[in-house]
């Protein structure tokens, strides 16, 4: 029981998938994303699934192969753009999507794992956003109530890991992994280097070892960059 | 005459303080960057987790683990600090971010702007727009003064699903410089693009404003 | 006969299982650290942001930058991560805490519990003992069964200002044990000290419970 | 303006207090408290403070130094006992106390930074902290609304810092520091060593210079220790 290391993807999600279960997964477009996992979430073939990710991969790469697949029932994200096999699903009807924006979707996560059923933001006020939704005043402003979200199987991606789960992200490739990694009944953390306990600083933890179930040394990554921007050296 | 992209960014830039901390959306507000003042700390934000912009990298130097909100690749500097998303937005939120300066489709003369979809036609979604606008101290538009066919996109009332309502401060338009009171007091005309007159920004703005020229 | 506080401390240890993450209140409960059996992985939380508590430090090692919930000074782990006191007690509200063993000063047959001030007596306040109570999967007591007048701790429903409002799952004293339904399914005693009687656990005891002996 | 270093806690604090203001204060008890600036608070005699702080120092320590010296009008905190100082002024009526829950102390700081004024919490159910404010059933159990909190001025101690204001703290003497630096108007750090910028390693940040708007180096650090506990060596 206390062990919490696997030997790959497929051995850190046996026993755990479901067809209907709601999963949520880390990173920022493919910044940062849980690559191993997500692969063997569409060999699993697990089906009707509640996607919880700020985006849905893009072309061939990512949550897209879940989608590609029909897998996908629903997702709920802050932006799904560029993505032409989104967009025909959801527009033929076979793809259910709850925008929630990126903020709003951050902090909610966060509350799934912190105990915090509802808090208010100004985000959406007098938007589609905030429509059903409780409004209130404070000091003079309206704010919108919104709720947590939870998942039965968070998955998330972290540049090193010990063997008690602390994890420790790098760069912009941390994004929603930290709340995401509080807010899963479940939480299975990929990461590119595997190391024993004592080898992480203490102070810079960003996810501590109870957050994480299991555990594992991903491989084969792929780090995709959507949008390689440069300059030219001689420009300097 | 009017303002180039490029002179719409300049002109935004102007709009900025040395300490700022500042958010820049996709389009011509990541422009703006080109026009800080060499003797002006500003400290740019990215949503995604970063304090700290630095210039694109050079070919090769590209690292997947450090991207900007538009998923381009970027750099750090030396005073960067990186942090998760609810933290970002924490900072976004909480009103700690000087200044945004975002695109926009519409926005009206209440300070109301609408920049994330267009029912029945896009599927995209509001990403951290929303979040922007309700929190920056202060948001500044940059946008075409009118849209493809000729149109306003200055109007009295958004056609468009906002992203937020009474929130923005400043439009600058390839033709002219609004300011506005979030509060209710409406829009006011400012400033001209050289050659431009105010008869001409009249003719193609459907928004009530003043003028201040 | 019945038992001391150090057996009190290694009767609440056998509710720990392994990979148990854990927080132990002060006194008692503090000395169930040293139960703990050798072949069980036990992660000790300090709710002042800590996972992995390690032994009191050596003579000389003391490290002001180091203490627990109770500000004594303390080691840490190999394992060991600190975090914020926001993030120390998401931890504690999301229900990530597997267990934790707190004092009381009374505790209610529907399972409340008092154990943070005498009105008019003592003006100390709750520190985290509300949030554990009311966020930690399971909640063991453990205290003496009979206050210094002799009367029962163990009532009908409490005198004091409660802590928390059915939210504990076991009451060990020096008498027994008594397993609680904390959904409304009240008391059972399950267990008896060496050498103390049902007889002697029911007059002293102010509460109604079911037995299991 | 953008040059936020200054040579120490009185220059630090200059223009900045007024009497009746609101103050919050990093620290769990002696361990992490932003030692400099509480003397330099003392020494200003700035009057009528309400102060938010998990505790209210130590006999002749801490915050107990402006209680002694009359400068507390309120405190906003969850423990203040071991204090006699504390109790006898409370006793008499010429101190408020408003007490709240640890964990709900810690997130209404965080909400108050964050921009969320208010939040649902388990925490003080069915006792004296929810009266009189509104309940409501999220899931079939009951929560308690809770509100921000912030300050005209936030002091916060860090083991290091940069030019720029970005701050790592140390073990446990993090605490409540990092919530507080964010929710105060304005916000200043002592830091036991400030360095150059570059220096910190920017994945391990703890509170982005964003939050800092003053820092200096303190000197003359006393880091008590309330309740010196050892084992002895020939134990082992």
């Amino acid at each position: 029981m206390a062990n919490k290391v696997y030997p790959d993807a497929k051995a850190a999600l046996d026993g755990i998938p479901f067809d209907g279960m709601t999963v949520m997964a880390g990173g920022f477009g493919l910044c940062g994303t849980p690559e191993n996992l997500i692969t063997a979430l569409r060999e699993n073939g697990v089906k009707d699934l509640t996607i919880i990710s700020n985006n849905c991969g893009a072309d061939d790469r990512g949550l897209w192969t879940l989608m590609d697949n029909h897998q996908i029932k629903k997702m709920i994200s802050s932006y799904v753009g560029e993505n032409k096999l989104f967009e025909s699903l959801y527009l033929s009807g076979k793809l259910d999507l709850e925008l929630t924006p990126q903020g709003t979707l951050a902090e909610r996560i966060r509350a799934g794992g912190a105990g915090i059923p509802a808090f208010y933001t100004r985000t959406g006020v007098g938007t589609v956003v905030a429509e059903g939704k409780p409004t209130e005043e404070f000091d003079g402003l309206t704010y919108v109530r919104e709720s947590w979200l939870k998942a039965d199987l968070s998955i998330v991606k972290a540049w090193k890991g010990d063997t008690e789960g602390n994890l420790i992200y790098r760069k912009t490739a941390q994004n929603f992994n930290p709340m995401i990694a509080t807010a899963g009944k479940i939480t299975i953390a990929e990461v590119e280097e595997l190391v024993d306990v004592g080898s992480l600083n203490p102070d810079a933890i960003h996810t501590p070892g109870i957050y994480v179930k299991r555990i594992f040394q991903g491989s084969d990554y792929k780090n995709y960059i959507e949008h390689r921007t440069v300059r030219k050296r001689e420009a300097v | 005459m009017s303002w180039t992209r490029e002179q719409m960014a300049a002109r935004a830039a102007r709009e900025l303080k040395n300490g700022y901390y500042v958010n820049l959306g996709i389009g011509i507000p990541t422009l703006v960057a080109n026009y800080i003042p060499k003797d002006m700390k500003v400290t740019l934000q990215s949503e995604n987790g970063m304090l700290g912009i630095g210039p694109f990298p050079f070919e090769g130097d590209e690292d997947p683990d450090l991207i900007n909100a538009g998923k381009q690749t970027i750099t750090a500097l030396p005073s960067s600090s990186y942090f998760s998303s609810a933290e970002s937005f924490a900072m976004i939120r909480g009103g700690h971010i000087d200044m945004a300066v975002l695109g926009a489709m519409e926005v009206s003369e209440k300070g109301d702007i609408a920049n994330w979809t267009i029912p029945g036609k896009m599927v995209k979604g509001m990403g951290g727009a929303m979040d922007l606008v309700a929190g920056v101290k202060r948001v500044i538009v940059v946008m075409e003064h009118t849209n493809k066919a000729g149109h306003s996109k200055i109007l009295k009332k958004c056609d468009l699903p906002l992203t937020g309502s009474g929130c923005i401060d400043m439009v600058i338009t390839d033709l002219c410089v609004f300011s506005v009171d979030r509060k209710g007091g409406g829009m006011r005309l400012i400033e001209l693009a050289p050659g431009v007159t105010a008869e001409d920004v009249k003719a193609k703005t459907e928004a009530a404003y003043t003028s201040a020229i």
